[in-house]
């Protein structure tokens, strides 16, 4: 059964260090209240994967010394322009970086979430993507004659951390249209979210709201954050806030005005929770 | 004289590249080519479908990040847009690093789905506003995705042109090199010449013609509804380009 | 841009003989009156695969002569018992059966809607259904040893034909949890969906709905058919017709009694539409 | 003694399997393993999570027919039930065809998911009402799903237990058979060698015990709630077992 926790730092305490863990592109739900509860607790060696990109969430990560690798097809602040501790990490080689791309990142989960042991996928043939990774095959496609496709081995997250609107106390997590979530769960061995609310009814019992509903059934445990995923958005029902992002990249140029952001952001959990 | 910026010249000849076409897609960090398929879709009178990833109040994909990807392996996505921090003259891109890529001299943000999408989706169209011999070069120093493959490769997909602030350049696939197709407004060859750090070619028996620049019409519409959608996803550039919100 | 059409009459003459024809199991919306109407227009050879399994809508065609071939993991009319007329034409040979597996069709449609020519699935070495299929393979996981996987051939069908209980005008079809019918439209050439109504509003700008629903991007022509999944049911709406259904199965024990059933409940189009 | 029908039996049978497990699916066509799962469910004071295919007014899953597949072969689903037209001593079912399959003297729906579930989920129940030497053949005359795997066959699953009208069998993996395990109140041993095709173990060193049927308590469960909820998939079964809706 989902266990009910009180408030993302719970969720934090729950991730281990050295955790291979898959968070969400920012199009969709991030949980923000999440990671900076990570990064209060002082997470170590954090092996981050994006589904398939990510920026912010990364970044203060990265920027607060909890990562140890980062497997990405991008990652970005979006108009806020390139991330700065990912950008400083990668040419200090504090961090190492496994460079993928979106749909290899999602054909990996899938053959996780499928239980098989690896996906085929067109295209990357050529890439130094592909030159680059030697995890990745390149074989015949047995049902072909000279057609080389590249076989992915799956991808199995220890922990997904996702950001959503609502769950109920079954442990439901509504999560929409923003599917890769759905996936994320499916794939890995743990999945922890962050909610705006816990409605009182049984989102599977709804024919409205349970299409877009991850059973409990993959989700470890909730905790409620209002505003969790700010200063990211979440659709429908508030913005990404642009502003304080602008903030963030300028402060983030240097180390130390990264450390000066996160004290007055992150550190102080009143100041954003 | 069109009073058009050059995004709004590289809209509108992008947009041009889309005529009669079903559906396009476009990635993120793509203002100018979102901008220029809902120029498209507007002028189509809604028989182009456009998928706007990042568009969360209409999406246009309701099965996650990946029905981008399988839309376009089931052949259902007619043309995308890529960008380059480089982009060289065999249509190669790099969106990652400059210099050796683990000591890189600059780091960018990745290269998304290019590798997958440039090989599947037939009509690719390459757009980088900053033309010179720092972004057009002879090799670029990571092959984000490659832009042509041995004939055993399964290919259906490829670069078709690249618009810069410059130029337009179309793709040619049997000589596996760009062909200067038409000049913006006050450039000239020898500029072009000078600009690219790739070799392309320039048809001998004709005069390179401007690229035409968007009417008080299509203007009209650039800096209406399509500035108006495309605000919601790109506010920074909206107001660059449009004004305030 | 999809195609309004006036009724499942138009939808069948759409659908061309021998084609390879998806569709949906008993538990999600079935189109019935689209069923009806290929029977009516007398459809020759169709290639039938059930997505994974199906009952009501197989026999049918099969009574009426329009099967050439069935793919499939499971015929029954489920309470009501065996299928009789399946079960009379592969005893006559009428047919040819492939039998296969859930799974495996599945993710042969999962190949499909990837775009990638095949793809590896766990279980079925040692099954008569894998042994009897010269369309699947065994081969190694190259990441493994010595550990053979069976891979599947993709399928494409050139149809899939669905039943929802909502549609729009810009041919958005709202599936709910019934997300079969999502990877039959990714994976078909062509989806046609008869529909309860179709409603005013656009089902992808309600983040209620949206998440239930395919965009019409994969849908090629819907038509409204009121009761469209009689004597099946449609989640929410109605119920599965029971004693229909008892009906039918104790009519069409023989060919005779199937032709009196489809005489009255078929050919009459007003009798069941 | 207890007016247990055979049925219920059963269930309680299948239901004591059930103890300590976190998540069992039910398929299709199994109103005897869905009653039993039910049963679990209440007596683990909702410990146990059941998910059931077909029951459409509560899901148990969000993803289409492929998430029960998926699910199971991501380790979350600890049992799993499968029936048969013939069973054999090895395990192997056969929901397929009698005789020939290319020339059936009977045909049957068809495998569904056991060909994979089989393989994937570690306690497979069988289940067969009908116990005589029509169902419980020495071997099958199609394979749907085999009972064992040569070593280096990736199988996680497999055979735990088959229930049947008569009795109990547990599956011994390593010698390859069922074992005797209780009988179901009136039968006995000799009833049971009479009526099975196959060969099984019979403990030597001790009698077998009778099948614990159902007490008044688990009766209640069985046709209050247990019925109310089966009978939304099964009317006809429930109908037959516990009267009219």
């Amino acid at each position: 059964m989902t266990e009910i926790l009180d408030s993302a730092q719970d969720i934090a305490t729950q991730i281990p260090d050295g955790a291979l863990l898959a968070l969400p592109p920012e199009y969709a739900p991030c949980s923000m209240a999440g990671i900076r509860a990570l990064v209060r607790r002082g997470a170590r060696d954090l092996r981050l994967l994006s589904v398939p990109q990510f920026g912010f969430q990364a970044e203060l990560l990265i920027g607060a010394g909890c990562v140890a690798e980062v497997e990405s097809a991008g990652v970005t602040l979006g108009e806020q322009g390139l991330a700065p501790r990912f950008t400083d990490a990668i040419k200090k080689r504090k961090i190492i970086m496994r460079d993928s791309t979106c749909p290899a990142i999602h054909a990996a989960l899938q053959a996780s979430e499928k239980g098989i042991p690896f996906m085929p996928l067109r295209g990357l043939i050529g890439s130094d993507i592909l030159a680059r990774r030697d995890d990745w095959l390149i074989a015949g496609n047995p049902f072909g004659d000279n057609d080389p496709i590249v076989h992915l081995p799956a991808i199995r997250p220890d922990v997904s951390l996702i950001h959503a609107a609502r769950a109920d106390a079954n442990g439901n997590v509504w999560i929409g249209v923003s599917r890769e979530a759905m996936l994320m769960a499916h794939a890995s061995a743990a999945t922890y979210a962050t909610v705006e609310e816990i409605v009182e009814f049984d989102l599977l019992l709804d024919p409205q709201t349970a299409p877009g509903t991850i059973p409990g059934l993959y989700i470890t445990a909730i905790a409620r954050a209002q505003k969790g995923a700010w200063p990211l958005g979440v659709p429908h029902l508030y913005e990404r806030d642009h502003e304080h992002l602008a903030l963030y990249a300028q402060m983030a140029r240097s180390q130390d005005g990264f450390d000066a952001y996160t004290d007055q952001w992150v550190m102080q959990r009143t100041a954003a929770e | 004289m069109s009073d058009a910026r050059t995004e709004e010249i590289m809209i509108a000849a992008i947009a041009r590249m889309l005529s009669g076409l079903s559906h396009v897609t476009v990635g993120i960090s793509s203002p100018i080519p979102g901008s220029a398929a809902l120029l498209a879709r507007e002028l189509s009178r809604g028989a182009l479908r456009v998928s706007m990833l990042g568009r969360t109040s209409s999406p246009s994909f309701t099965d996650g990040g990946r029905e981008l990807f399988d839309c376009a392996a089931q052949g259902r996505i007619d043309a995308f847009f890529l960008g380059g921090v480089q982009i060289d003259g065999q249509a190669n891109i790099n969106l990652v690093s400059i210099g050796d890529p683990d000591r890189p001299k600059a780091r960018f943000p990745g290269s998304f789905g290019s590798a997958y999408l440039y090989m599947i989706v037939p009509r690719v169209i390459l757009f980088r506003q900053e033309h010179s011999p720092r972004t057009l070069v002879p090799k670029v120093d990571y092959i984000s995705a490659p832009g042509v493959s041995a004939p055993n490769i399964y290919r259906p997909g490829g670069p078709y042109a690249l618009v810069t602030g410059r130029c337009v350049f179309y793709f040619i696939k049997e000589n596996e090199c760009f062909r200067l197709k038409s000049l913006h407004p006050g450039q000239s060859v020898a500029d072009i010449r000078r600009e690219t750090g790739f070799v392309f070619e320039i048809p001998e028996t004709e005069a390179i013609p401007e690229t035409e620049a968007p009417g008080a019409e299509w203007l009209k519409l650039i800096r209406g509804p399509v500035g108006d959608e495309i605000r919601e996803i790109y506010p920074d550039f909206a107001a660059r380009m449009f004004g305030g919100a």
